[in-house]
């Protein structure tokens, strides 16, 4: 049969149930800590002096206890954490030895010293970030030029060319199709007007009776009917040149009649 | 001046205060800020009319000035410093084929009509390649041809000389040299085929991408 | 005070005259200009250092101020007129506590690699974090390690300067006493216990760079 709690039982109780939750708000909150180092340097304010008097070894003791409260609620630590606890008994054992000169690599001293130091450099680092957020910041407390006028570029452009691009650039445009248009092609089925006076004149003086104009076209037109075409037409202007000379005289009886033309013979 | 109020309940910030104040809020503005907004924007009491024509008198022949705008004031670069906004950038480029080939031809066959020109080329010569040359000063009217519609001809100018460091129009090469010199070799022009149809657009400025490369 | 060179081609314009340009200048941009920017775009012969100095001095105490950034100069509106700016107000992102103090650490151990900072916190850092502080342009990569593995370095940047109001990295606040009391040293673990990182990036010989950024 159960006895009644006494008032002290109730009062242990509450006061377990007290720690318990204290313990336990603090393992719960393992997911907040960013890591052994973290929850080492909340345990070291704890003890409430510069972290250069920090003692290690109370240190490793409060962090040991911190990972036995844990296993003792079931709290599945990731394996950084027990790593550092292994590592914390480690040191721990060695600080509470009397050094053994035997041994190599660093003293138990010098590991507790670096221990002590990451702890205030990290410590150093949450503070300066602080002090930083706390600066004036941009967009927040001071603000740059609301209507920044921008630079215009202005283009001044150079054109070049050289001789050459000029010399280049004609060859081409003459390569292109040969066309001269300031010299005459050798146009070698063309008759010109010029051909025909020259040979209408060393003509005319025989033309004393009427004769068609055909007689007079040069040799070479009967193969050639373009060369022909072409001889027409400038013996035709030709003789029109001689007529306005006084020359010769033309006449045609209808419309489509040969052409007929004469010597005139001098008054 | 503005008259003090002595039964406002908050004392409102001295002059220079209220001043600092537009000042900040003009220069933060993406805006330029009314009278209004700015009067609200300030602790109650403020006098900003003053405040403002305080603030003008300050900028006065400073870099900037305040001025306003519509029914707003903003701050402004001063005009006579536009200049210092403007960045010049010089940039050399090659003519376009157009313009070469048409500078060629005036300084071969000068003085020569467009309508000569554009036979020769055998294309239409834009009214934009003609222009540039002659806004390079490198070709320049000649006498009227005393041909029907009397069309003006080009010749070319004494900068055209001097940049290609002629003396005169004869010292240009022959034909004859010309093809000595195998420049006339019928072989493809550079950068496109006889005859190529994209010719007939005389682009002088669509060089685009070659405007990077000057950057 | 600058000496007349009485030999320059072109005369520089007058002291209150190059104050006014550089005003309009440094009015006009958003971002803080460089001297050598403000130089070039000054006429030649100008003594920038020295109208910089003069119009600095001409804002002091007024609604906005002449600040330094890194390289470059910026109007600021004074901070204690924030107040009055919620219109501009733009919010930041929140940054986690762990993207704060990576941003501390680089600033104060710059340039720092991801190794060292991850011996710093005790933790690893996400890529997360670093691809958020490099997205806000307030870190950029620095010099690569010439340790084993020749790892990236991170430094801050002007716009962390600018948006934190800081002249350089000098004037981060407590550097020189971290310095003094050695917390900036780059002191690996004794017989590297602790699983320090770090150890990897042999940093014993890096440590002019540091010099560089701070002395």
């Amino acid at each position: 049969m159960m006895s009644e709690p006494t008032k002290e039982d109730i009062e242990e109780f509450e006061q377990t149930t007290k720690q318990r939750v204290a313990s336990e708000a603090f393992l719960i909150d393992v997911n907040g800590f960013e890591g052994p180092l973290d929850i080492l340097l909340t345990l070291a304010r704890t003890q409430k002096v510069d972290l250069r008097k920090i003692s290690v070894l109370e240190l490793a003791e409060q962090y040991l206890k911190f990972v036995e409260e844990a296993k003792k609620l079931r709290i599945e630590l990731a394996a950084d954490y027990l790593v550092m606890a292994a590592w914390l008994a480690f040191l721990k054992s060695r600080l509470l030895l009397p050094p053994d000169p035997t041994e190599e690599g660093p003293s138990a001293e010098e590991l507790a010293a670096h221990l002590a130091f990451q702890l205030e450099r990290l410590e150093a680092m949450r503070r300066s970030a602080a002090k930083l957020m706390a600066r004036d910041q941009l967009g927040r407390d001071f603000f740059v030029r609301g209507i920044p006028e921008t630079v215009s570029h202005n283009r001044k452009i150079t054109y070049t060319a050289t001789i050459l691009d000029l010399m280049q650039a004609y060859a081409h445009i003459k390569t292109k199709d040969n066309f001269e248009p300031l010299h005459m092609r050798e146009r070698d089925h063309l008759y010109t007007m010029e051909q025909a006076l020259e040979r209408m004149r060393t003509l005319i003086g025989h033309a004393i009776n009427w004769g068609d104009l055909n007689q007079f076209l040069p040799d070479g037109c009967r193969d050639d009917p373009k060369f022909r075409r072409s001889a027409t037409a400038s013996t035709f202007a030709a003789a029109l040149e001689l007529v306005k000379e006084g020359k010769m005289e033309i006449r045609q009886d209808e419309n489509f009649a040969p052409i007929e033309i004469k010597t005139k013979a001098p008054e | 001046m503005s008259t003090e109020q002595s039964d406002t309940l908050f004392q409102a910030p001295p002059m220079g205060e209220q001043e600092r104040m537009i000042e900040a809020i003009l220069f933060a503005s993406a805006q330029p800020v009314s009278k209004k907004t700015i009067t609200d924007r300030l602790p109650h009491g403020c006098d900003v009319s003053e405040a403002i024509a305080h603030l003008r008198k300050r900028y006065e022949g400073r870099g900037v000035k305040l001025v306003k705008v519509g029914d707003g004031w903003a701050f402004r670069t001063a005009p006579d410093l536009g200049f210092l906004m403007q960045k010049e950038r010089y940039e050399t480029r090659k003519l376009s084929r157009a313009a070469i080939e048409t500078l060629a031809i005036i300084a071969y066959h000068q003085p020569t009509t467009r309508a000569e020109i554009e036979a020769i080329r055998g294309v239409s010569v834009s009214s934009g390649t003609i222009d540039l040359l002659l806004e390079l000063e490198w070709i320049k009217l000649g006498r009227r041809r005393m041909t029907p519609g009397r069309p003006v001809t080009f010749i070319v100018t004494q900068v055209f000389l001097d940049h290609f460091g002629l003396e005169s129009e004869r010292d240009l090469p022959g034909v004859k040299e010309l093809r000595d010199s195998g420049l006339l070799d019928n072989r493809p022009a550079p950068g496109g085929a006889l005859g190529d149809t994209s010719q007939e657009d005389d682009d002088d400025l669509e060089n685009t991408d070659q405007d990077d490369m000057f950057e």
